[in-house]
């Protein structure tokens, strides 16, 4: 079993907004283990985005976290800002959702993949454009990709810039949050050859994604959130042959290669703090017990599941 | 490069058209004011009561007996041939005048405008950076109290304490450089305080986008990010609005040259208003016009220098 | 304080003041013009609340009366601008094309130049009066009223429901006016308080500067000049107006900034204090 | 990073540039010296107008900054004292003046002063006059009325031939009517090619029109030399920057008519830092009135402004006492001046207008003059008028016009009612009635027997005669009212305490006995 990189212990994360609170992140309890490729997938809303933010520590201020995340065993929630600055991109390395907006418009490629190297003083100014350059080729861009602006790159080209930026100082654990989003079929297999190379030469991911078709191809480990709460985590072949979790067969059933089923239903409000297991709305096999259910079951080696028939 | 040149020829195009509808006011101006010119040439030059005849000599020279559009033309041509005219009340040609007296209207008014970036660039970022401190709030009270207090309020207080109180600055009067600050702050604190908040509302929205959370995902402390990543950003969109603040502290130098008698463009066309120099205020009209054209230009200059979206989209 | 609770002071000091114009006749203590040369610069007593001024007039009637002219020219300005603005901008919104760019080339002119700049000229080559104050007031104050609805109404025109109206309702002055407008009127009533706070300030400046209302009509602009060279002898006669245009002019600002927190619209911010 | 940071240091630099001008460099004269030597320290003074219009001008510069000097100055009561000229005698029929010349005096660039001077500066006059000036115009028809000849004696005697007696030719001699100035620094048409060259205690070494005069200490002047080595002398319009220029220690004092309006004086002197020095001046206020207008063309109508309005009110109150309430349009410190008891009787004012008007009301237009505002109490002065009038059924109007606006308005006789202040040109009564009684004194007023007393006065002989009929002019003038004086004013200055012997004269200020205190 190698070891946990990240480990997150009863996390809950929920948010003051004028209507009140609302419930993003409940009550995960999982590990990442390092040089792993772990998918975190659910529907928009389920709270994997803030999860991902929150190991970055990029919460918004009106954002509360409890519970327990930590990186090589550094206690991650409730670090100072100062803190927060030595990990970040040196540790931790984060490629944002929509590359569009997540590269400043006002420089080029190359001062943007650079900057956090000549701002730790790991390379001079004069060498920008060469390492701008290599990392451009590693994910498959020109090395003239450097002098452009975002606003000139096509989306595919911009998500590669956007990794490029992520791993510029080379961070062990990655969390590429919905990389493949919007991409059309071409650069989706570029995206997603990147991120298996990135994963080949040693990087621990963190991929946040709806797509459980990417999922099934990149993946190592598996956490379905729902409603907030993890309610499957498995090795990719058990989750993928035994769907434990009502809500992941549903998933799965959805999938373009098994049928596009769609699942029954509405997906809990972000309002209502979750009690038990969030899918008991929805599933067909839902009894009254449910609804007090807190804790997973564990019943293999490495998995886990939220529900009562296991 | 190309798009450098087609901003450049658009503001040309827009200029030009812009000035032609300046000079049509302020030919109207002229048009409106009461009394006969013919009357005020004749009356100047000594002629106790002019005749009937001589008017009507004077009216034609003017061609005033032509029909509006044809004035309105033969006085342009006027204007090309940088013949602005004769003021009414020196005789002198009103170009001496203009000459003696625009540089002082204009560095009164670009040491107003720097003052005023000086000022609200810094404290805009620091109080974005120090949201809803003590500080903060007690600013955004300022903001709202200054809007409200018209510059020549600002200008007296100013007098009072600097002047007379500290005797640290001249009271009026352009003699040295230092009898610009007083007149240059007391035109731009009221706008200082609107563009600060302005700045510091664009700078809050900045930390909100995902660019500014990826810089911070690079590691950059706060205010690092803030000042490389936000401020360009945050910048490029006031940047249009503090235009039209620079314009008013153009407007807003005529008080300050009557109240601190600085020898400029206000106290100039005050004064010939005070002798009813139609002519005068024309060329007033048409030299403020001018300079506000080429602060509108400016502008958009800088804008194309922070915002290489300007410069390169196709 | 909570934001309802400030629009309320805001607008109930705008209310007062304006009340205290109107009712002026009865409300003032004694006549503003009365000269009384015996009682020049006296310092405030029960006879005179705010003491006389160079004349011996009576400075709190007189500050009482001052806001007459600058309230009456600023809200009717504010009104003829609006509905200028209103119409042109509906027209340059509306049509497009020719009719567009001539009025966005008419704006220009008078974006183009500082607003004082335009008064001065204007009021300097019409004589100070009241009419031409006016003129002044509106020439300065319709061409930002006319961008901002022209950029609304571009915006309204080509949403879905505006296509459908347009079946059944031809005439496009009538759908603009019942329909386009009133989604606008929230910005509108933002744009009308900035502008006339904005009128009433340059109103004052104009008459410090000499070229705006004439004696012996009482006017802030003029007694804040005018109280200047007494002011160690008789402060009041300077501060009495110049608290008054303050607080006139903070009102009418405050209820315009509050109002466009409140409806969250488009504010006028780029217009800056000509 | 960096082209961000280089940015923001282009925007520094500039910006300081800018500012670096703006950082207040050390004023160069003000150099602080050790105290027995400190009359080096220069002394800054302030007037609301340019005291040297330059070269286009008749003068160059006002005679109060005593850089040129007169033939013959104005004595305390208003007869003509010894300045350049030593002496001078009438021959019997009054047609011919001798004028002795005084010794050893030199113009600034060293040329003599001596006869042939004397005549290059009256021939000037006639040759190339009249010249305009902001202080009096030069005018040789004026000054030297049926002048034939001037004709030189010896090096310091000039004689003067007239083609009729001319009694008073010492009197129009005096002040600004006998300009003395070197022939070397005029060029052909009788304007100035440099600094004026006069004799005076003071030269000008320097000048910024609408700014500044700098003035330095002439250490060659015939009389006692200047205590001050360098005055500054800056051109400040507005009265209230010149009062707040006193205040904040900018200037050391105010000088030129209208130099501090009478309030700002009074207030100023309450604490001791600052001292006032007032005598008679040679200035007069007026209402003018436009006879030939309607209405206005009616004697008791004029009468009843002249009775509406409390000259005595107007000289207490709005000019603190430093007057003379005077319905007399001879100056006070004139010739032969009969001080007039002034009435106010507003219920017999009314009375007349009423008479004249009925009961419709009469709209009129007063004039003011900006400079009248700048130097003298005029606002408050024109809205009193207003208020006074009002109550006679006229509704004034009050126009702020630029001196030369209303002058030229007044000309044209395109006006009602309008302020307006007279100086005394020189020493002659006969010039300052004529003004107002003359042919074309502006006010429309026209009068057989004024023109024939005028006439008589210019020509008779014999003094006592001559004063008898000064006498019979002001009698007539208070009867038929050619215009409505309402006071002559006091040459009112106010300097700090640390600059004395600085006080006021009939017309200007002592400016070579000035010195810093010890």
């Amino acid at each position: 079993m190698t070891t946990p990189l990240v480990a997150m212990h009863d996390v809950n994360i929920r948010f003051n907004t004028t209507r009140g609170w609302g419930y993003a992140v409940t009550a995960v309890s999982a590990d990442v283990r390092a040089n792993t490729v772990t998918a975190i997938i659910g529907e928009s809303g389920s709270g994997k985005s803030v999860l991902g933010a929150a190991v970055m520590g990029l919460l918004p201020n009106n954002a509360e976290a409890s519970g327990s995340i930590t990186y090589a065993g550094l206690e991650l929630l409730g670090l100072t800002d100062r803190e927060w600055d030595q990990i970040r991109g040196i540790e931790l390395g984060w490629v944002a959702q929509n590359p569009a907006s997540s590269l400043n418009p006002v420089y080029r490629i190359d001062e943007l993949i650079s900057e956090a190297a000549i701002h730790r003083r790991r390379i001079r100014r004069r060498d920008k454009r060469r390492f701008a350059a290599d990392l451009l080729t590693k994910v498959g861009l020109p090395a003239a990709t450097g002098r452009n602006y975002s606003f000139e790159l096509s989306g595919g080209m911009a998500q590669r810039a956007l990794i490029a930026v992520g791993i510029g100082l080379d961070p062990p654990l990655l969390i590429l949050d919905e990389p493949t989003k919007g991409l059309d079929p071409a650069n989706y297999d570029r995206i997603r050859d990147a991120i298996m190379d990135l994963a080949g030469e040693g990087h621990t991911i963190m991929l946040i994604t709806h797509d459980v078709t990417l999922a099934e191809q990149v993946a190592d480990e598996i956490w379905v959130l729902y409603g907030s709460r993890l309610v499957e985590q498995a090795p990719k072949q058990d989750f993928f042959a035994t769907p434990l979790h009502p809500y992941s067969q549903g998933l799965l059933a959805a999938m373009p290669s098994r049928g596009l089923h769609p699942i029954p239903g509405e997906s809990p409000s972000f309002f209502v703090p979750p009690e038990g297991c969030p899918f008991v709305d929805r599933c067909p096999y839902a009894v009254a017990a449910c609804h007090e259910l807190k804790t997973p079951s564990h019943p293999t080696e490495g998995r886990s599941v939220l529900c009562l028939l296991h | 490069m190309t798009n450098l040149l087609r901003v450049l020829a658009r503001h040309l195009i827009q200029g030009v058209l812009t000035l032609l509808g300046i000079t049509v006011l302020s030919f109207l101006l002229g048009h409106i004011a009461p009394g006969d010119p013919a009357y005020a040439i004749l009356g100047s030059d000594g002629v106790t009561v002019p005749t009937e005849e001589q008017v009507q000599v004077v009216r034609e020279s003017l061609g005033l007996d032509r029909s509006v559009v044809e004035q309105y033309f033969l006085w342009l041509g006027q204007l090309f041939r940088g013949n602005i005219g004769v003021s009414f009340m020196t005789n002198r040609l009103i170009e001496q005048e203009l000459l003696a007296r625009i540089p002082v209207t204009v560095q009164l008014s670009l040491l107003a405008i720097t003052f005023l970036v000086l000022t609200s660039l810094p404290l805009g970022l620091f109080l974005a950076l120090h949201k809803d401190s003590l500080l903060d709030h007690l600013f955004l009270g300022l903001t709202s109290l200054f809007s409200a207090v018209p510059g020549f309020l600002v200008a007296l207080v100013l007098i009072l304490i600097f002047a007379e109180g500290l005797r640290l600055l001249p009271t009026s009067g352009l003699n040295g450089p230092t009898s610009l600050i007083l007149p240059a702050l007391a035109i731009s604190l009221g706008s200082m305080t609107q563009i600060t908040r302005v700045l510091r509302a664009e700078l809050l929205a900045a930390f909100g986008t995902e660019y500014f959370q990826s810089a911070r995902a690079k590691g950059f402390p706060f205010r690092f990010a803030a000042v490389k990543h936000a401020l360009p950003n945050a910048m490029s969109s006031v940047l249009t609005l503090w235009g039209n603040y620079f314009i008013a502290i153009l407007g807003g130098s005529a008080v300050a040259e009557s109240i601190f008698a600085l020898p400029g463009l206000g106290q100039w066309v005050l004064k010939s208003i005070n002798s009813h120099d139609y002519p005068a205020i024309q060329a007033y009209v048409l030299v403020m016009g001018v300079l506000c054209l080429m602060i509108f230009l400016v502008v958009d200059l800088l804008q194309l220098a922070i915002q290489p979206r300007l410069r390169r989209a196709s | 304080m909570s934001r309802d609770s400030a629009l309320r002071i805001a607008a109930g000091m705008l209310i007062a003041v304006a009340a205290m114009s109107l009712l002026a006749p009865v409300i003032a203590p004694a006549s503003p013009i009365a000269v009384d040369m015996s009682l020049r610069n006296a310092p405030p007593s029960s006879a005179h609340w705010l003491g006389t001024d160079t004349l011996g007039r009576d400075v709190a009637s007189r500050v009482i009366y001052g806001g007459r002219g600058a309230l009456a020219i600023s809200f009717g300005a504010t009104l003829i601008s609006m509905v200028i603005g209103i119409a042109l901008g509906s027209l340059a919104g509306w049509f497009g094309k020719f009719t567009d760019t001539a009025i966005q080339v008419f704006m220009s002119i008078f974006q183009g130049l500082p607003g004082l700049t335009i008064s001065i000229a204007i009021v300097g080559v019409m004589g100070a009066s009241n009419l031409s104050i006016s003129v002044a007031m509106v020439a300065t104050g319709w061409s930002g009223i006319s961008r901002v609805v022209r950029s609304q109404i571009r915006n309204l025109r080509n949403e879905q429901f505006v296509e459908a109206a347009k079946v059944y309702l031809p005439a496009p002055g009538y759908l603009i006016v019942r329909h386009l407008l009133p989604l606008t009127m929230p910005t509108l009533v933002v744009l009308a308080t900035q502008r006339m706070g904005r009128m009433i300030l340059m109103i004052a400046s104009l008459s410090f500067i000499g070229v705006g209302l004439q004696p012996p009509t009482p006017d802030w602009g003029v007694m804040i000049q005018d109280g200047r060279q007494y002011f160690a002898q008789q402060p009041w006669a300077l501060l009495g107006p110049a608290v008054m245009l303050f607080i006139a002019s903070f009102s009418v600002a405050r209820l315009g900034e509050l109002l466009r927190d409140r409806w969250d619209t488009f504010s006028d911010d780029a217009m800056a204090v000509r | 990073m960096k082209r961000l940071f280089k940015q923001i240091v282009a925007v520094m630099t500039f910006a300081m540039v800018l500012a670096g001008c703006g950082s207040g460099s050390a004023d160069p004269d003000a150099s602080q010296s050790s105290p027995q030597a400190n009359q080096d320290r220069q002394v800054v003074l302030a007037a609301p107008r340019d005291l040297t219009p330059g070269e286009k001008d008749g003068y160059y510069s006002s005679l109060i900054l005593q850089v040129w000097e007169p033939l013959v100055t104005l004595g305390a009561d208003g007869s003509p004292q010894p300045a350049l000229a030593t002496g001078w005698d009438m021959s019997e029929d009054g047609k011919e003046w001798t004028i002795s010349l005084r010794d050893g005096v030199a113009f600034h660039d060293g040329t003599d002063f001596n006869a042939d001077a004397v005549i290059a500066n009256i021939e000037r006059v006639r040759q190339h006059g009249p010249k305009t000036s902001p202080f009096y115009t030069l005018d040789a028809s004026k000054t030297y009325p049926g002048l034939v000849s001037v004709d030189k004696v010896d090096d310091h005697t000039v004689r003067l031939m007239f083609d009729e007696p001319s009694p008073s030719a010492i009197q129009r001699l005096t002040n600004f009517g006998s300009p003395m100035v070197s022939p070397d620094c005029l060029d052909e048409n009788g304007d100035f090619s440099t600094h004026v060259q006069g004799t005076g205690p003071f030269r000008i070494t320097d000048h910024v029109t609408d700014q500044y005069t700098i003035l330095e200490a002439n250490d060659d002047y015939w009389g006692d030399t200047a205590q001050v080595s360098s005055v500054k002398v800056l051109s400040m319009p507005s009265a209230d920057s010149r009062a707040s220029a006193l205040r904040s220690g900018e200037i050391q004092g105010v000088l030129d008519i209208g130099a501090i309006l009478p309030s700002q004086a009074v207030h100023l002197t309450e604490s001791d830092e600052f001292v006032a020095s007032s005598r008679p001046s040679t200035i007069s206020h007026f209402m003018m009135v436009n006879q030939s207008r309607e209405y206005l063309n009616d004697p008791r109508l004029v009468k009843a402004l002249s009775l509406a309005i409390d000259r005595q009110l107007i000289v207490d109150e709005l000019y603190d006492g430093y007057g003379v309430a005077s319905a007399n349009p001879l100056n006070a410190s004139e010739l032969g001046y009969i001080q007039d008891k002034v009435v106010y009787d507003l219920p017999e004012a009314k009375d007349l207008a009423n008479q004249v008007l009925g009961d419709q009301r009469l709209s009129l237009e007063l004039l003011v003059p900006q400079y009248g505002i700048d130097r003298y109490p005029y606002k408050e002065q024109a809205e009193y008028i207003q208020s006074q009038l009002s109550e006679l059924g006229i509704d004034m109007a009050i126009t702020i016009l630029e001196g030369s606006e209303q002058t030229k308005r007044r000309t044209e006789g395109n006006f009602d009612l309008a302020l307006h202040t007279q100086g005394m040109p020189d020493g002659d009564p006969v010039t300052m009635l004529k003004v107002f009684m003359g042919p074309n004194n502006g006010g429309c007023y026209s009068n057989e027997q004024a023109d024939q007393l005028l006439a008589q006065a210019s020509v008779e002989l014999d003094e006592q005669k001559r004063m008898d009929l000064y006498k019979q002019l002001q009698e007539l003038a208070l009867e038929t009212r050619p215009t409505i004086p309402l006071l002559h004013d006091d040459y009112l200055i106010v300097h700090h305490r640390d600059l004395e012997g600085y006080d006021a004269t009939a017309y200007g200020v002592t400016l070579s006995t000035m010195h810093w205190a010890g």
